[in-house]
């Protein structure tokens, strides 16, 4: 077998202590719940640390794939264990090292069969940095779905509103997305004619005719569109947002959704450029009527959770206009969103889940008046709401600010139409904020406690990262163009 | 003598066979002895087949072919065996009277098998296929349950032979249409006959034949009452063992045929995709365990039938990979049911309610076989649908792949409800315990880490099965 | 035409006239006796063709005990069969369209088989001949179909040896 | 000279029809073994025929073993239709509706 | 990024001034929240750094020639760049120096005004935020940075308002400032990227320089002034988004005092300063803003006239006279509009914090109530209310009257005197509205005013202490403002002095002077107090205003001409009703029904199948029969 490991392989290293930690969870008696999260915190922690080592480690000057791992592992299909970090993915196993230290310390305070839900969730977020880090297709592939199945334990059995037909719906959405993506894949790696799956030989120019490019375009960004959200493709996502506990709310719309797009980004636009170029009118398209379509459906809903998931909608539209704009800002401003998105929706699960534990609801008209009892907690609340709405000064602005002014620049009309989306989307927030956390004390609710130090630290840290990049976007934007630029200049 | 060991394997069991029949004759059964008997006759049984797998040569007047396509084969064959010996614990689906009749026509059938996956001479072929069968048909009416066992076994013998009828038909009017019986003739002849309806439809109604034991479309019919009706260890046989000997003649027929003909592809692309489809959705609403698991082996039998049609070398490794699989995690499937239902009746999938907590192992090699059936990575029935559908696109097949995509889709769903089944539902009142011995319980992990194991690192196992392959060419 | 020619389209009739009475008729007692005579006509065209020993095989066999354990078993379960509803319809008309459609494929592969016109010169296979073939070439065969007939034993037995214990096997 | 092998095998062929026409249309299980029967013997017309076309020995030898064949399937289905009659006093397959 | 650490006294001061209320803002949320003491020290004396500095930068660049541009790269993506800096020229310190002296005072005001308030330290914080993003909004370098501090004044407006959260008016109130002026922001955003992509970057002195004309086509640059307009239109509440102004007054009375004199209303016609030579470079946008500027300032006047809420008066009058700016601007006269902003800062404050001191002593906001219970006998802000009224209104000599003269001067110098006309009506109806409410307050029906406020005490009786030392806090910053709104006036030709550089590449021609036009302007200023007078003030006067006598008109201008109800109706039946309704629909049934449809679909066909499978042994048969029969025959073709 053909090794080849720059210096320390730091991306397995991520996925080995996802590993340790999901064996030993299963090694430890289901009694002990609190040591199970113990160790929870502490792997997850272990892959932070290691994620964020890897952001600020990448050499920005040098650009390209960096800590690459190879390894042969089915010679005769061409496939192989080949991981490397560049600009596009480390935002993205940042985040996802960042949503998965938050939702456990997010759950600590569960019950109900801990050790099988921690162990779900590891082996949820193993899928999840797998396919981020990953440079072959078939991993990519094996990855998209090991994040999958376990969203449907995770979210029948410790879900709540309609749980289990949240879950079918859920896992049948994305798989057929999956079967959509399959076939792709196989499509061009036999026509490349190569026989290997690695997406950095498979993306030399001249590989593909355009006519196969578009024919796998158009799959691919259907197949990951269906994660990502893509209108009309979305149903999934607020029925199963507010279905699934919150840590895995989380991750699901905080990672989860990412992967689709990241797919999109790194199959579907990496390998099919021309055929890129052929469909993102069509792309411009869905993603500009699912972002003012998410805002305006929202506005109705009842369910806090609900509301997330419909703005969960609207800003994976934003990422999908950012990709479909060709251009350098287009793409940062979209890897930017993921990441922003990611983590404020986080912060949404997060502090919803700290106000349904407390007040077991989720109806926006039985809740009101909360900012008086708990006003830290519904503060974290107010952030992410300000971020969702592209306030500036949090991360998300300058994510919709790049999107937008790109896609106006290319497509003035469905551009003009996701700036407009702005005021809704403003409305559509606080309007929530509103009937959830003002208005008189609420009697029903007095006796609860505010969210303690301890309690509040998850929330904490992501309303930290909010501003810490909403202040200072070059960290990341630095980051991505080490990727982007590279990309569009080597565009046909 | 050289000669004689090359078929050590069938030897083996054909006299493991005469001392179970001697012991069938001799004194009342006690189920215990007759169960080790057995357990320790197909364990070496499968050592035996292990041993004698690099053997090579051609026997019996060209007409028995042994070769490592063959032998891996019989290996996985032994293996069903002692699989499903294994799970024969507690017989109670059976009448204890016959149970040694059970082991009897299990290794006989094995044989049956045996030398089907050998044969490469139609005459032996139909006759082996004939054995295997009726040992299976005499399986199923065994239950203790008679009006089911029977009504299987009637519905099993009649659509058996009808099919076989066909396929002897259609062994007639190839012979007839080009005197060929010998089925690596077949290659000589076929490339200039292949406008001769005579010969391809000659050919289609040999593979009929086939195509009942793989249970295709639309020799499927048999598969849900035969698996329903059939004792739960028989059911297991029937599921593992039985179709990979049916995957293995199918391939060596298909191989030697070529990618001459043009319509017999096509034929194969319809059924597959009819077997898939149907199996698949007749399953989505069924709610007997057994039953459910019958249509997923129609479905799968669509999806071998890819790798089969594909008809490069790639299907064709595929194809015995999926076999393997297949052999793991339906028995993986079975060893839950036979555990579960322990009183030997049929289980319905709302009987798996609260099996997390009544047996966490039992669940956990349900999940994954469930998965593995499915097709979700990492395990291995993920895998041979990957190597099959790769062998597919490479031929272009695009929209069977589609179409088998699709198809993993419907079928997850009703993975799911049995995963939720045994995960999610809280039985009304508080069943007993699933009492599983530890060999029994080691078993079942073991089924489980194989087929995560062999769904992550599937390397070896695929240069196996390439290696298997070039032999048969 | 020769006058085996004659003899080919008189055994021609006989058995397909006699098996298509076999196969219509309520009573099962007359389609076997029909059948017997459609077997007998079968071995007489193997005689015909030149297989003396499969003729006297199918008499034997065929017509003799399969039949004949055919009629001892419908006799004595003495089915009623004037219950059955014969033909019907639902069972009979695609059966009859298909079996049309299955007609002229039949004629067209027959018809259009490169070399199906060869003449069929007249020979004989001696049953020594047969004989020795079968067994030189295919005695694995042969063991295979003992053991199948030993598996047709031990099933007939299990299936059959119920409450009376009464058997009907064969072998 | 007798005749044209395409006039066997379409002998057979007619043959191979009515024993399936036996077997799908008569609602009695006899008839439905029996209708087998004929098909069987339909194929053994043809490979005796073909035997004779090309003067081999390997088609003779099949009818051989397709009448062994026939015996067994015979005696099998035989006892287990004597034995479905036993528990249910019928032979209409359409009894026959336990699984489902 | 280096340059941010040089020695420069100027930028340390810059940067000094912008950056303490920001401090100030994080340490309160983030330590301090439980502290309102000392959060509002910390506050104060970030709000006194920023006053020192913003006065040191004016009087140390009084003769500035060149703006000075300090800017460091904040992010930078493909072709868009983003500096972060500041632009140092006479109108962003005039602006810098009337936020940061209006902030203080209004902090220092705030001290007794929300004293006891449970939400103290968060009010700190927050004031503190609005002053940080107003302060650097004023100092952008870019449209860029300015957008950013653009929507932070925007959100602290919305926490400000909506501060008693409690109360449901409150929270609803917030709520439609922001998004009125988030679809002001929206136009504007377009506006701005349009420039950019035009122009390659959206460097302030770059837009304002008149080459850009040859740079963007024409009609995209009137296009792009018009969006940015509309930025404008809502952030300065001119119509047709000038409703939630009004409204805005739900909250605290110093975040109105702030909101309406020099932050976040400003802030739009601060940007139209900023951008001046840049709108003047399109006639039509110029015309449109013009007729925006009229249209409100009249509409403005006219809601005034009728109301009974004394902040709700001032907050039209804010509208008004934000009209009167524009349309100064608008007319080409820049120095008139930013005269009259500086002023107005000033008096409108004093307006308020008066208003706030009534309210919050008999805690009412009717002015015929506050009159019954003798606000009169608060002298200091009756004084001061007078006083303010008096600049308002436009009265000689106080400030007001300067600019707003200098306004009407511009507009004479327009070729249709439809402009003038409409201004001098403006003038007059704003000395009624102005001075009605101090007629009413002054003079009360029945003038028991010393029963009511003895009445009143025994509630708040024991506070009578606290009262008094809160009283005292309010007191100072009163009287200070009042002193500039006396005085102000005087300070024309300094200020002119300071900002002649400003602009001056455009050669704006030097306001001529109309003799005829202050005459005329204080006659009708004194004629529109003067009916105020006949109707509210005289003794035994009606107290019914003329309009109040035409129903119609009545019902028309204190329903705010049905502008409310014409947006809730498209919010309701439109968009909630509507829009949102259809989409949701269509989500639930069509999409959602569909996906679940193919599932039932699937799962049904499934049944079917299933009980195919079931079928007698024959049928089967028959399966295998015909399908061979099939696919024999497809063989043929």
């Amino acid at each position: 077998m053909q090794m080849e490991f720059a210096g320390f392989p730091y991306l397995s290293a991520i996925l080995l202590s996802c590993l340790a930690g999901l064996l030993l969870i299963l090694f430890i008696p289901r009694e002990k719940q609190l040591q199970i999260k113990w160790v929870s915190a502490i792997f997850s922690g272990i892959t932070l640390l290691l994620a964020i080592y890897l952001f600020f480690a990448y050499d920005k000057s040098r650009g390209g794939l960096q800590f690459v791992e190879k390894l042969e592992w089915i010679p005769y299909l061409g496939i192989q264990y080949f991981n490397a970090a560049d600009g596009f993915n480390l935002p993205n196993l940042l985040l996802t090292g960042i949503v998965f230290f938050t939702g456990v310390l997010t759950m600590w305070e569960m019950r109900e069969r801990v050790k099988e839900f921690f162990a779900l969730y590891f082996l949820l977020v193993i899928g999840v940095y797998g396919l981020f880090m990953t440079m072959d297709l078939f991993f990519i592939f094996v990855w998209y779905d090991v994040s999958l199945i376990p969203m449907y334990l995770l979210i029948a059995l410790w879900g709540t509103t309609r749980k289990e037909y949240a879950a079918m719906k859920l896992t049948l959405y994305l798989l057929a997305g999956s079967a959509l993506i399959l076939p792709a894949v196989l499509y061009l790696v036999v026509n490349s004619g190569l026989n290997t799956f690695d997406i950095v030989a498979l993306m030399r120019p001249g590989t593909f005719t355009p006519s196969q490019q578009k024919f796998a375009f158009i799959l691919l960004y259907l197949g990951f569109g269906i994660l990502a959200g893509v209108w009309p493709f979305h149903t999934w996502s607020p029925v199963g947002h507010v279905a699934a506990p919150h840590a895995v709310s989380m991750v699901h719309a905080g990672v989860l959704m990412k992967i689709g797009a990241f797919g999109v980004l790194r199959v579907a636009i990496f390998l099919c450029p021309q055929g890129w170029q052929h469909w993102a009118e069509l792309m411009a398209l869905l993603a500009a009527v699912g972002i003012i379509y998410g805002v305006l459906a929202g506005l109705r809903q009842t369910d806090l959770k609900y509301v997330i998931g419909y703005s969960s909608v609207s800003h994976m539209g934003i990422v999908g206009l950012g990709l479909s704009t060709l251009t350098v800002d287009g793409l940062n401003g979209a890897v930017l969103q993921m990441f922003a998105h990611g983590v404020m929706t986080a912060l949404f699960f997060s502090s919803v889940g700290y106000i349904y534990d407390r007040t077991h609801t989720k109806a926006i008209a039985e809740l009101g008046g909360l900012s008086r009892i708990m006003p830290v907690a519904s503060s974290y609340f107010i952030v992410a709401a300000l971020a969702s709405m592209g306030v500036p000064g949090l991360a998300n602005f300058w994510a919709e600010l790049l999107v937008l002014i790109s896609a106006f620049r290319v497509y003035p009309v469905r551009g003009l139409l996701a700036i407009i989306a702005l005021v809704f989307s403003a409305l559509f927030m606080l309007r929530v904020v509103q009937q959830t956390f003002y208005g008189p004390n609420n009697e029903k609710y007095a006796t609860l406690q505010d969210v303690t130090f301890g309690l509040g630290m998850p929330r904490m840290i992501l309303v930290a990262i909010l501003v810490l990049f909403g202040l200072y976007p070059s960290l990341m934007l630095d980051m991505i163009e080490t990727a982007s630029i590279p990309f569009i200049n080597g565009l046909p | 003598m050289m000669h004689w060991m090359l078929i050590s394997p069938e030897l083996y069991y054909l006299t493991a066979a005469f001392w179970l029949l001697v012991a069938c004759m001799t004194g009342p059964p006690k189920p215990k002895r007759d169960y080790f008997t057995a357990l320790s006759l197909s364990a070496v049984g499968v050592i035996i087949s292990l041993a004698s797998v690099t053997l090579q040569g051609i026997l019996f007047s060209q007409t028995y072919r042994i070769d490592l396509f063959a032998q891996v084969f019989k290996v996985m064959l032994a293996s069903g065996l002692f699989l499903v010996v294994c799970i024969c614990t507690e017989l109670n689906g059976i009448r204890e009277r016959y149970q040694r009749e059970l082991y009897l026509l299990l290794f006989v059938c094995t044989l049956a098998m045996m030398m089907l996956v050998s044969s490469v001479h139609l005459l032996n072929i139909y006759i082996s296929l004939e054995l295997s069968s009726y040992s299976l048909y005499i399986l199923v009416a065994l239950r203790k349950q008679r009006d089911m066992g029977l009504e299987a076994g009637i519905k099993y013998f009649l659509i058996g032979i009808f099919a076989s009828a066909l396929m002897l038909f259609g062994i007639a009017m190839l012979y007839g249409a080009t005197r060929v019986s010998h089925i690596e003739d077949l290659i000589q002849v076929l490339p200039g006959l292949v406008d001769n309806p005579a010969v391809i439809i000659g050919l289609l109604l040999t593979l009929s034949g086939f195509f009942f034991k793989l249970a295709v479309f639309p020799f499927h019919l048999w598969a849900p009452d035969v698996y329903q009706g059939a004792s739960n260890q028989v059911t297991a046989y029937i599921a593992t063992a039985s179709k990979v000997a049916a995957i293995a003649i199918l391939l060596r027929l298909i191989a030697l045929t070529g990618d001459g003909s043009v319509y017999l592809v096509h034929v194969m692309v319809v059924l597959s995709i009819i077997s898939m489809t149907i199996g698949n959705l007749a399953a989505l609403v069924e709610q007997d365990l057994k039953r459910l698991l019958a249509y997923s082996t129609i479905a799968h039998a669509g999806y071998v039938l890819i790798g089969i049609l594909s008809m490069n070398d790639a299907g064709y490794s595929g194809a015995v990979f999926y076999a393997l699989s297949l052999l793991v995690m339906k028995f993986a499937a079975f060893l839950v049911v036979v555990q579960v239902a322990g009183d030997g009746r049929n289980l319905r999938i709302e009987q798996l309610a609260g099996l997390h907590r009544r047996s966490p192992v039992l669940a956990l090699t349900l999940m994954i076989s469930a998965f593995s059936l499915a097709g979700i990575p990492p395990t291995i029935g993920f895998t041979g649908k990957f190597l099959v559908f790769a062998a597919a696109m490479q031929r272009g097949y695009f929209t069977l792949v589609l179409i088998a995509m699709i198809n993993v889709v419907i079928s997850l769903y009703y993975y799911l409800l049995v995963i939720r089944a045994a995960y999610l539902l809280e039985p009304r009142e508080e069943p007993a315990d699933v009492r599983i011995s530890p060999a029994l319980k080691s078993l079942s992990i073991a089924m489980t880490c194989l087929m995560v194991v062999g769904g992550i690192f599937p390397h070896y196992l695929i240069e196996l099965a390439r290696a298997a392959v070039r032999g048969l060419m | 035409m020769t006058f085996f020619t004659f003899i080919f389209f008189l055994l021609a009739i006989i058995i397909v006239v006699s098996t298509g009475l076999a196969i219509t008729r309520r009573n099962l007692v007359h389609a076997i006796i029909y059948l017997v005579f459609s077997f007998l006509g079968s071995a007489m065209l193997f005689y015909l063709l030149g297989a003396p020993l499969l003729a006297a095989f199918e008499v034997i066999i065929y017509a003799g005990a399969i039949m004949v354990l055919f009629l001892f078993i419908v006799m004595s379960v003495k089915v009623d069969s004037s219950e059955e509803k014969m033909f019907p319809f639902s069972q009979l008309a695609p059966t009859a369209l298909f079996g049309f459609i299955y007609i002229i494929i039949g004629v067209v592969v027959v018809v259009k088989a490169p070399g199906s016109y060869a003449i069929l010169e007249t020979a004989v296979a001696t049953p020594k001949d047969l004989g020795h073939y079968t067994l030189a070439s295919h005695w694995l065969s042969v063991e295979i179909v003992s053991l199948l007939l030993l598996i047709a034993l031990i099933g007939v037995l299990c299936l059959g040896q119920n409450k009376k214990g009464k058997t009907e096997d064969k072998t | 000279m007798i005749v044209p092998f395409s006039h066997v095998l379409f002998l057979g062929g007619i043959l191979f029809l009515m024993g399936i026409f036996c077997s799908v249309t008569r609602r009695n299980l006899f008839m439905i073994v029996l209708g087998v029967e004929i098909m069987l013997n339909a194929a053994a017309i043809v490979f005796v025929g073909a035997a004779l076309r090309w003067y081999d020995l390997e088609g003779q030898a099949f009818v051989l073993f397709v009448l062994a064949v026939a015996a067994t399937e015979v005696s099998v289905g035989l006892a287990m239709i004597v034995y479905a009659y036993r528990r249910t006093g019928s032979v209409d397959p359409s009894t026959f509706d336990l699984l489902k | 990024m280096a340059v941010l650490w040089s020695k420069d006294v100027t930028l340390l001061a810059a940067v000094a001034a912008t950056l303490a209320p920001f401090a100030s803002f994080v340490l309160i949320m983030v330590f301090t929240r439980s502290h309102p003491r000392l959060s509002a020290g910390l506050s104060l004396s970030a709000a006194g750094i920023s006053l020192i500095c913003a006065l040191a930068l004016l009087a140390g660049h009084w003769d500035m020639p060149e703006p000075i541009q300090y800017s460091g790269n904040w992010l930078a993506s493909g072709d868009i760049h983003i500096p972060f800096g500041y632009l140092l020229d006479p109108v962003s310190l005039l602006m810098l120096a009337v936020v940061a002296v209006i902030g203080f005072l209004i902090l220092v005001y705030s001290l007794g005004y929300m004293a006891g308030d449970p939400g103290f330290a968060r009010y700190y914080a927050l004031m503190s935020l609005f002053l940080w993003a107003m302060m650097c909004l004023a100092l952008s370098p870019t449209m860029f940075q300015l957008y950013v501090f653009w929507e932070l004044v925007g959100l602290s407006s919305y926490f400000l308002i909506g501060f008693w959260y409690e109360k449901f008016s409150a929270s609803q109130a917030g709520k439609k400032a922001f998004i009125m002026t988030r679809a002001g922001d929206v136009a504007m955003f377009v506006g701005v990227i349009l420039v950019l992509l035009n122009l390659g970057n959206l460097n302030i002195l770059d837009m304002d320089n008149p080459s850009i004309a040859g740079r963007i086509p024409q009609n995209l640059l009137t296009l792009s002034a018009l969006l940015i307009f509309g930025g404008i239109i809502g952030k300065s509440a001119q119509f047709p988004l000038l409703t939630w102004l009004p409204d805005a007054m739900q909250g605290p009375t110093p975040v109105s005092a702030l909101l309406h004199s020099s932050t976040m209303v400003a802030a739009g016609v601060y940007l139209f300063e900023r951008l001046f030579p840049f709108f003047s470079l399109s006639p039509h946008a110029m015309a449109a803003g013009l007729a925006i500027g009229t249209i409100s300032m009249l509409l403005a006047s006219t809601m005034a006239m009728v109301s009974r809420d004394i902040k709700e008066i001032w907050a039209y009058s804010t509208i008004s006279q934000l009209g009167f700016m524009l349309m100064g601007l608008d007319a080409g006269s820049f120095f008139s509009g930013a005269f009259h902003l500086t002023t107005h800062a000033a008096f409108k404050a004093l307006l308020f914090l008066c208003a706030g001191v009534f309210i919050h002593k008999f805690a009412t906001n009717d002015i015929f109530e506050l009159g019954e219970k003798g606000s009169r006998n608060l002298r200091v802000p009756m004084v001061c209310t007078v006083i303010a009224a008096g600049a308002l209104a436009g009265l000689p000599p106080l400030s007001g009257f300067f600019s707003k003269e200098l306004i009407l001067a511009g507009l004479a110098g327009l070729a249709n005197p439809l402009w003038l006309a409409a201004a001098l009506l403006g003038v007059f109806l704003t000395a009624y509205y102005a001075f009605r409410p101090i007629f009413i307050v002054l003079f009360p029906h029945h003038s028991t005013s010393s029963q009511k406020a003895s009445s009143a005490s025994p509630d708040s009786g024991h506070e009578d202490a606290h009262d008094q030392a809160a009283y005292r806090l309010m007191a100072i910053p009163l009287l200070i403002l009042a002193g500039m709104t006396l005085l102000l006036g005087f300070f024309q030709y300094p200020l002119q002095d300071f900002l002649k550089y400003q602009y001056a590449y455009l050669g704006i021609p030097a306001d001529r002077h109309y003799g005829w036009l202050p005459y005329v302007a204080s006659f009708l200023a004194f004629g529109g107090v003067g009916v105020a007078w006949v109707e509210f003030g005289r003794p035994g006067a009606a107290r019914v205003g003329f309009v109040e006598r035409i129903p119609i008109l009545f019902r028309l201008f204190s329903e705010r001409w049905y502008l409310d109800h014409l947006y809730r109706y498209l919010l309701e039946r439109v968009v909630d009703k509507g829009l949102s309704h259809i989409f949701a629909q269509n989500d639930n049934k069509v999409i959602d029904g569909s996906i679940d449809g193919l599932g039932h679909g699937t799962v049904e066909s499934g049944r079917i199948i299933a009980f195919l499978h079931t079928g007698m042994i024959q049928y089967r048969l028959l399966a295998i029969f015909v399908v061979m029969v099939l696919l024999s025959l497809y063989f043929f073709f």
